[in-house]
């Protein structure tokens, strides 16, 4: 299968946003056509050309549309933009929005991601091998309307709320995380394999928040619950035992946080509140 | 109140590098690292290293905290993180004092010469 | 010898914009000033020293004096040819400037940010999500019973606050101090703390923890905790006690919350905690506003394009998304061309990351002093202050607007940013070719 | 000399009689003129419809209530942008649009003149600063007096000559133009967190009741002749059964009417046309509050049409804002303003399926169908309370299509479509109708003797709109009719063309309107002197700093009324 790929021609010291490029935007055009595509460096209005060669391959993917970026992107705003399907291969970095409001296909990154990576998201996956930044999954300033559906995977470590005011889907961290993974969430998953900085669920209605690793503390509006030897992810059956905590009473709400025991032990003070 | 005073005689006057190149400590802090109030001193975060003038705090207790006035000195060493805020992090930093008897308070314009790299 | 005094002239150092100073000038000299705190007395008495008098351009390791029109020149050439501009500072002077400066933001597609963006920006984003109970100054003089200060030290930063228009003003319904209840909440003992009745210390960076507690306690009067942040649970389900069973309560906050781990989320916790308190009681919360016209910063950037501070033109119509169009992200990612600050000090207070790339761009300051900003820019504009040599609009804390006086002269030559800034507009709209 | 003439156009203009008659339009100066010279530009309006530019009565477009709307809500603002053009300025939607684009979009739906309805007091410097920057439009503006410390003191005293001598004060330092009252009373016990709902509750601390307020506001009205009735949003408002809130609101003023002039105008009824007891049998009282407005001569009311969507609630009314918060669940902000009023802001959905909403958007078109006289009643969303403005276009062929608002009948909550009457309404208004409502009858009743008609002398504020009312049959051809309101084909201001085929095309500064009652000297002297003595104690500035200048407003246009007093 035809991939287009895009490599980064230049070094760029401004912003440059592709909110254009994704495959199913490529999709059936001629390559000349896909060069004079808009792109903005700044606040200037450039083609695609200007910043990347462009040209078409043997595919990797078996993708109906598939596109490869190449260099260092990490400047490079919104790629996947309300994608609904194919894929996209960036081998390097990507900046902020990647994947921002996309419903479908997927998109790996062999390097980073920057901030605001799957925010909006609806459906599809995206899968990133370095860490990733701030409010994975999230939503707007001012709106609830978080990610909704979809998988995001990060190998190394996330920023600070992510999953904040997070609809559904499932994100997964492999890595350590910041503070407020979850942030006013009302439904889905966020699985921290490792360790969590802290505030873990604040403000929760609903959904649940899994951390595998150390968290400092357990915020005040929790109440523990029960001792739970496994927890689902997915079809995945994570094994603990955990802690599980509902709340965020501050918002009567119902959602859980799975707090691995072994991991925790100054946490043991809450078993005395455990009904048995 | 000796920052805002200061800053509005004038940010080249000595009154203000007096009262903003300072780093205050909790009185038994002091004691315990032999510093004396006075003292110069080299503050060092993961961000960046500067030295500033010891002082007491008059707002003491706060063992193991210290404080230095917002301003030029205080930038050499702060977190440009925002978490997506647009707001760095200037309170609540891990840093590393020693005595620095031997070296010398920068003046603002080498800050600046520092920072802008002799511009 | 000429001789005046003016009555009833606002103060422009603080968000409390006091308006009854009494200021007496001998040859356009400001001799004394009276109903002002120490800062502003300093401010009106000294703000003349180290004034910068003509503009310069940087040449050859140091400054060399330009006419203002080859000032103005160089700066829209820097301004038009710039793929992503940055202007930045505006809490200093006046709205009608501030309009000037968003028109100018527009038409040269840059970032336009104001100094919110490092004292305030978290609450602004806070309210985004939570919205904010709140009201005028003058409700909180004749109606508080309780009054909170939380991470902030208004004797030393705000030295009227607690005398005009909060625990120690005399009001229609609460005659003085004695009638209301003072709460400190702050990581040390501050001299605000020191008249507290309740003073709270919390543990750094845990402001979150403690504002999340005491919405537990007021919510279900109960924690299973011991202690929370450093503060045993009594005391904070004594503290919500305090809370539901007052008439009418406050919270001042400052950058002890905003600045301090969580950020805006600490601002969410204060505005939740707030909101929850109005089912069983009044109860509102106002940031402490730094710089005298910040509030004004944000209302004019709104007005004019929805968002309040870190507007970014690049695409032609108004974006806005704090930690992608702020200043001190744009500036520590190194991805702005120029840069125009207008009375502000960034180089200052930004840390050195984001002002180091600031002072290697083109750079244009507009100020009435020599500052470490001035002192690493490539071209400096002096300009009069708002408030003493021509009036201008501000906006206190509350939002309660205020047409400032002129007071005195500037000096000779030195214009007000409004005047340079619709020069640069003007120059810099030839330039882009603009009808 | 700048001359125009718009030719063959189908004139609607209620004031001067004229309803569909083909004529000539001259226009010389920025004025109607009885002809025009060869060497006028001339606007082909065969085939199209011409009425005076649209005026709006109630709006809320600027100040402290519509920023703090503004920077609450980016999510609002972020799905509906305006680019910068070689002309226009940029700026953003979409319920609470930027100070420009507000500007842009009445003139691109023809209107030409717009009031922002509630300003308080104490920060209507702020108010002044964005109407300056609202381009194309006319302007005034309402400041709050139903909660004023110094007003409940004056009417309790029994004060009502220099109570009126107070607010004629007060609109000289605001630059007001008209006396608003905001649920009289209760924002003030709001500064408790305490309601008042009855007409003759007591306002805690002041000894007085709603109806005092109502009644004392009134006579000071008459006293002063002001141009505009006082400008009423009820107490009780959003509470089911407050409809006779509103009957006994328009009735406890009767008695003070003379010559058959509104004395009181009820606005946004919609939220107070609530009958039932409860949420779950909420119904429509519009008949029973048209019924009344259909017998009494001294009240004209608006409705505060519902559009169903997004949009952001703001009103002076901080208790009943903190109510729809706690219904809602939505963000919540208040703004209490000393000794004078409030806000509060919260957003909201207003859904098809939901019988509330559903009800809501029933009573307002109830209302506008079942007020007989076309001259009592004016089109409003209340914006952005009931929707955004740019819905009027909707709105109206809702009123002269049967067709059109059945087809939203049938979507909306069935319960609520049993509930209201509106299903068996057949009226459907005329084109004249439309005119009365959008601009002839909202000028009429702000007194602006110069606006909302076409006669020689008037403002050349004129609309041209790509309808042809021979062929066009707006009961069947509605979309026609609602795309054409939507972008004029003209919108002249002044005698400038400011858009065509809805794009902006110029952007002068319209004028702020105000209006300045002349009192006696000794009376306003000697009620200046005891406002000073007391004013430090009220309020947190200084009473010299206090006033808006004149040389403030951009473009400021004074009109000096004679007092009785």
């Amino acid at each position: 299968m035809k991939e287009i790929v895009l490599t980064v021609k230049k070094t760029l010291n401004v912003p440059v946003e592709c909110s254009e490029i994704s495959p199913s935007s490529l999709a059936g055009k001629t390559l000349d056509q896909i060069r004079a595509m808009e792109v903005w460096e700044g606040n200037r209005r450039n083609s695609l050309e200007d910043i990347f060669n462009i040209k078409e391959e043997d595919g990797i993917t078996s993708e109906d549309h598939a596109l490869r970026i190449v260099g260092d992107a990490s400047i490079i705003r919104k790629i996947g933009y309300r994608m609904t399907g194919g894929s996209i291969t960036i081998e390097g970095n990507a900046g902020m929005y990647l994947g921002e409001e996309m419903s479908g296909g997927s998109i790996t990154v062999s390097g980073n991601a920057g901030a605001w990576l799957g925010s909006k998201m609806k459906g599809g996956t995206i899968e990133v091998k370095g860490n990733a930044g701030d409010f994975i999954g999230s939503s707007y300033r001012g709106s609830r309307k978080g990610m909704k559906g979809g998988t995001i995977i990060v190998h190394g470590n996330a920023g600070t709320e992510i999953g904040c005011w997070m609809r559904n889907g499932t994100i997964r961290i492999k890595g350590s995380s910041g503070i407020f993974p979850g942030m006013h969430m009302s439904n889905g998953t966020i699985y921290i394999e490792k360790d969590c900085s802290g505030r873990a669920g604040a403000q929760i209605t609903g959904g649940k928040v899994i951390i595998g690793g150390y968290v400092p503390s357990i915020l005040p509006s929790f109440n523990v619950e029960e001792v739970r030897e496994r927890v689902k992810v997915g079809e995945e059956k994570i094994t603990g035992p955990f802690y599980v905590f509902t709340g965020d009473l501050n918002e009567e709400g119902n959602g859980k946080l799975f707090i691995n025991m072994a991991k925790n032990p100054h946490l043991k003070w809450c078993e005395e509140y455990l009904e048995l | 109140m000796g920052q805002g005073r200061s800053k509005e005689i004038g940010k080249l006057s000595d009154e203000y590098a007096k009262n903003v190149g300072i780093c205050e400590f909790d009185p038994e802090d002091l004691k315990s690292l032999q510093i004396s109030s006075g003292q110069n001193v080299r503050v060092t975060t993961n961000h960046g290293t500067v030295v500033v003038k010891a002082a007491l705090s008059t707002q003491a207790p706060h063992r193991g905290l210290i404080f230095m006035p917002y301003g030029p000195w205080t930038s050499m060493i702060c977190d440009p993180e925002t978490h997506q805020t647009g707001m760095p992090s200037l309170k609540g930093i891990e840093a590393e004092v020693t005595a620095a008897p031997e070296e010398r308070i920068l003046t603002l314009r080498e800050l600046v010469a520092y920072i802008s790299g002799g511009k | 010898m000429v001789e005046k005094t003016i009555q009833d002239a606002v103060c422009t150092f603080c968000g409390c914009c006091c308006d009854n100073l009494e200021v007496k000038i001998k040859d356009e000299k400001i001799v004394s000033v009276r109903n002002s705190c120490a800062i502003s007395m300093s401010k009106f008495l000294n703000y003349d020293r180290e004034r910068l008098s003509t503009p310069m351009e940087r040449k050859n390791g140091g400054f060399e004096e330009i006419k203002f029109e080859d000032a103005i020149e160089k700066t829209a050439s820097i301004l038009a040819n710039a793929k992503y501009p940055i202007l930045y500072g505006w809490s200093l002077t006046s709205c009608e400037a501030i309009e000037i400066g968003v028109e100018l933001a527009e038409l040269v597609g840059g970032v336009i940010d104001n100094t919110t963006t490092t004292c305030h920006g978290p609450s602004i984003i806070g309210v985004h999500d939570i919205g904010e109970s709140s009201c005028t100054l003058g409700e909180v003089r004749h109606r508080a019973d309780l009054v909170v200060y939380w991470g902030c030290n208004p004797v030393h930063a705000h030295p009227l606050h607690m005398s005009r228009y909060s625990v120690q003003s005399k009001g229609r319904f609460r005659k003085g101090r004695k009638d209301r209840k003072l709460v400190v909440v702050d990581v040390r003992k501050t001299d605000t703390a020191k008249q507290a009745d309740h003073f709270i210390q919390v543990a750094p960076n845990q402001d979150y923890e403690l504002l999340s507690a005491l919405r537990t306690a007021v919510k279900m009067g109960e924690i299973e905790q011991d202690s929370i942040a450093g503060v045993p649970v009594e005391t904070v389900e004594e503290i919500a006690e305090l809370m539901i069973n007052c008439e009418f309560g406050i919270i001042f906050y400052g950058l002890g919350l905003t600045m301090s781990a969580g950020k805006s989320r600490n601002i969410d916790a204060a505005l939740s905690l707030v909101r929850e308190l109005n089912n069983k009681t009044k109860f509102l919360i106002m940031p402490m506003r730094g710089h005298f016209n910040v509030t004004g910063a944000n209302q004019v950037t709104a007005w004019q394009t929805g968002y309040p501070f870190a507007v970014d033109f690049s695409k032609g119509y108004p974006r806005y998304n704090p930690g992608d169009t702020s200043a001190v992200d744009i500036l520590a990612r190194g991805e702005c061309d120029a840069a125009l600050v207008v009375a502000s000090d960034p180089v200052s207070n930004f840390p050195i990351a984001a002002s180091r790339h600031l002072s290697r761009v083109p750079l244009v300051t507009i100020d009435p002093h020599v500052t470490p900003t001035t002192l690493a820019s490539d071209i400096v504009i002096p300009s009069s202050f708002v408030g003493i040599e021509r009036p201008g609009t501000v906006y206190r804390m509350d939002g309660v607007v205020l047409l400032t006086r002129k007071l005195v002269e500037p000096p000779k030559g030195v214009k007000s940013d409004e005047d340079i800034l619709s020069a640069i507009l003007r120059r810099t709209t030839e330039l882009k070719g603009v009808a | 000399m700048n001359e125009l003439q718009l030719r063959n156009g189908t004139v609607f203009d209620p004031l001067n009689r004229i309803s569909g008659e083909r004529m000539d339009l001259a226009i010389r100066d920025g004025t109607i003129a009885e002809a025009v010279s060869s060497k006028a530009m001339v606007i082909d309006a065969s085939g199209m419809i011409v009425m005076p530019g649209g005026v709006d009565i109630h709006s809320h477009i600027a100040g402290s209530k519509v920023n703090s709307g503004r920077i609450l809500r980016p999510e609002d603002h972020e799905k509906d942008v305006e680019e910068r053009t070689s002309i226009t300025r940029a700026g953003v939607g979409y319920s609470i649009p930027s100070t420009f684009t507000t500007g842009y979009r009445y003139a691109r739906m023809g209107y030409t003149s717009v009031v922002e309805p509630a300003t308080p007091p104490l920060k209507t410097r702020h108010t002044h600063e964005e109407l300056n920057q609202i381009p194309i439009i006319d302007k005034a503006c309402f400041p709050l007096f139903g909660n004023n410390w110094f007003v409940m003191e004056y009417l309790k005293e029994g004060k009502l000559e220099e109570c009126a001598a107070y607010i004629a004060w007060m609109l000289k330092a605001t630059k007001g133009y008209a006396i608003k009252i905001v649920d009289p009373g209760g924002v003030e016990a709001w500064g408790w967190g305490r309601y008042l709902k009855r007409l003759d509750d007591e306002v805690p601390h002041f000894a007085i009741t709603p109806r005092e307020i109502l009644r004392g506001l009134c006579k000071i009205n008459k006293l002063l002749g002001m141009p505009h009735a006082i400008h009423v949003h009820t107490n009780n408002l959003g509470n089911p059964g407050n409809y006779l809130t509103t009957i006994e609101t328009m009735d406890c003023v009767a008695n003070l009417a003379s010559s058959g002039k509104p004395i009181i105008h009820i606005t946004h009824v919609q939220f107070t046309g609530l009958t039932g007891n409860s949420w779950l049998n909420v119904g429509s009282g519009a008949p029973e509050i048209a019924d009344y407005v259909n017998k009494h001569d001294h009240v004209t009311v608006d409705p505060g049409q519902v559009i169903f969507g997004d949009t952001t609630t703001m009103t002076a009314d901080g208790p009943f804002q903190f109510l729809l918060h706690k219904l809602s669940g939505n963000k919540w902000v208040n703004v209490d303003v000393e000794g004078e009023t409030g806000a509060g802001i919260v957003p909201f959905r207003y859904r098809r399926s939901n019988y509330v909403n559903a009800v809501q958007w029933g009573i307002g078109l109830e209302l506008m169908l079942l007020v007989k006289n076309p001259w009592k009643i004016y089109l409003t969303t209340d914006h952005p309370n009931g929707g955004p403005f740019t819905s009027y276009p909707k709105v109206v062929t809702w009123l002269m299509s049967k067709g059109a608002r059945g087809r939203v009948l049938a979507k909306i909550n069935k319960n609520a479509r049993r509930r209201l009457d509106l299903p068996g309404i057949d009226r459907e208004y005329t084109f004249e109708e439309v005119a009365i409502v959008t601009r002839a009858g909202t000028s009429k009743s702000l007194g602006l003797s110069q606006k909302g008609h076409l006669g020689i002398g008037a403002d050349a504020d004129v609309a041209v709109y790509n309808i042809d009312a021979n062929s066009v049959d707006p009961s069947r051809d509605y979309e026609v009719v609602r795309k054409a309101l939507a972008k004029a084909a003209y919108t002249i201001k002044n005698g400038k063309i400011v858009a065509k085929d809805g794009e902006v095309v110029a952007t002068p500064i319209g004028t702020t309107y105000w209006v300045d009652p002349k009192v006696s000297n000794d009376l306003m002297q000697q009620t200046t002197t005891s406002l000073s003595a007391k004013f430090e104690d009220y309020y947190t500035v200084r009473m010299a700093n206090y006033p808006v200048e004149e040389s403030y407003l951009k473009s400021p246009t004074r009109i000096e009324v004679l007092a009785e007093v």
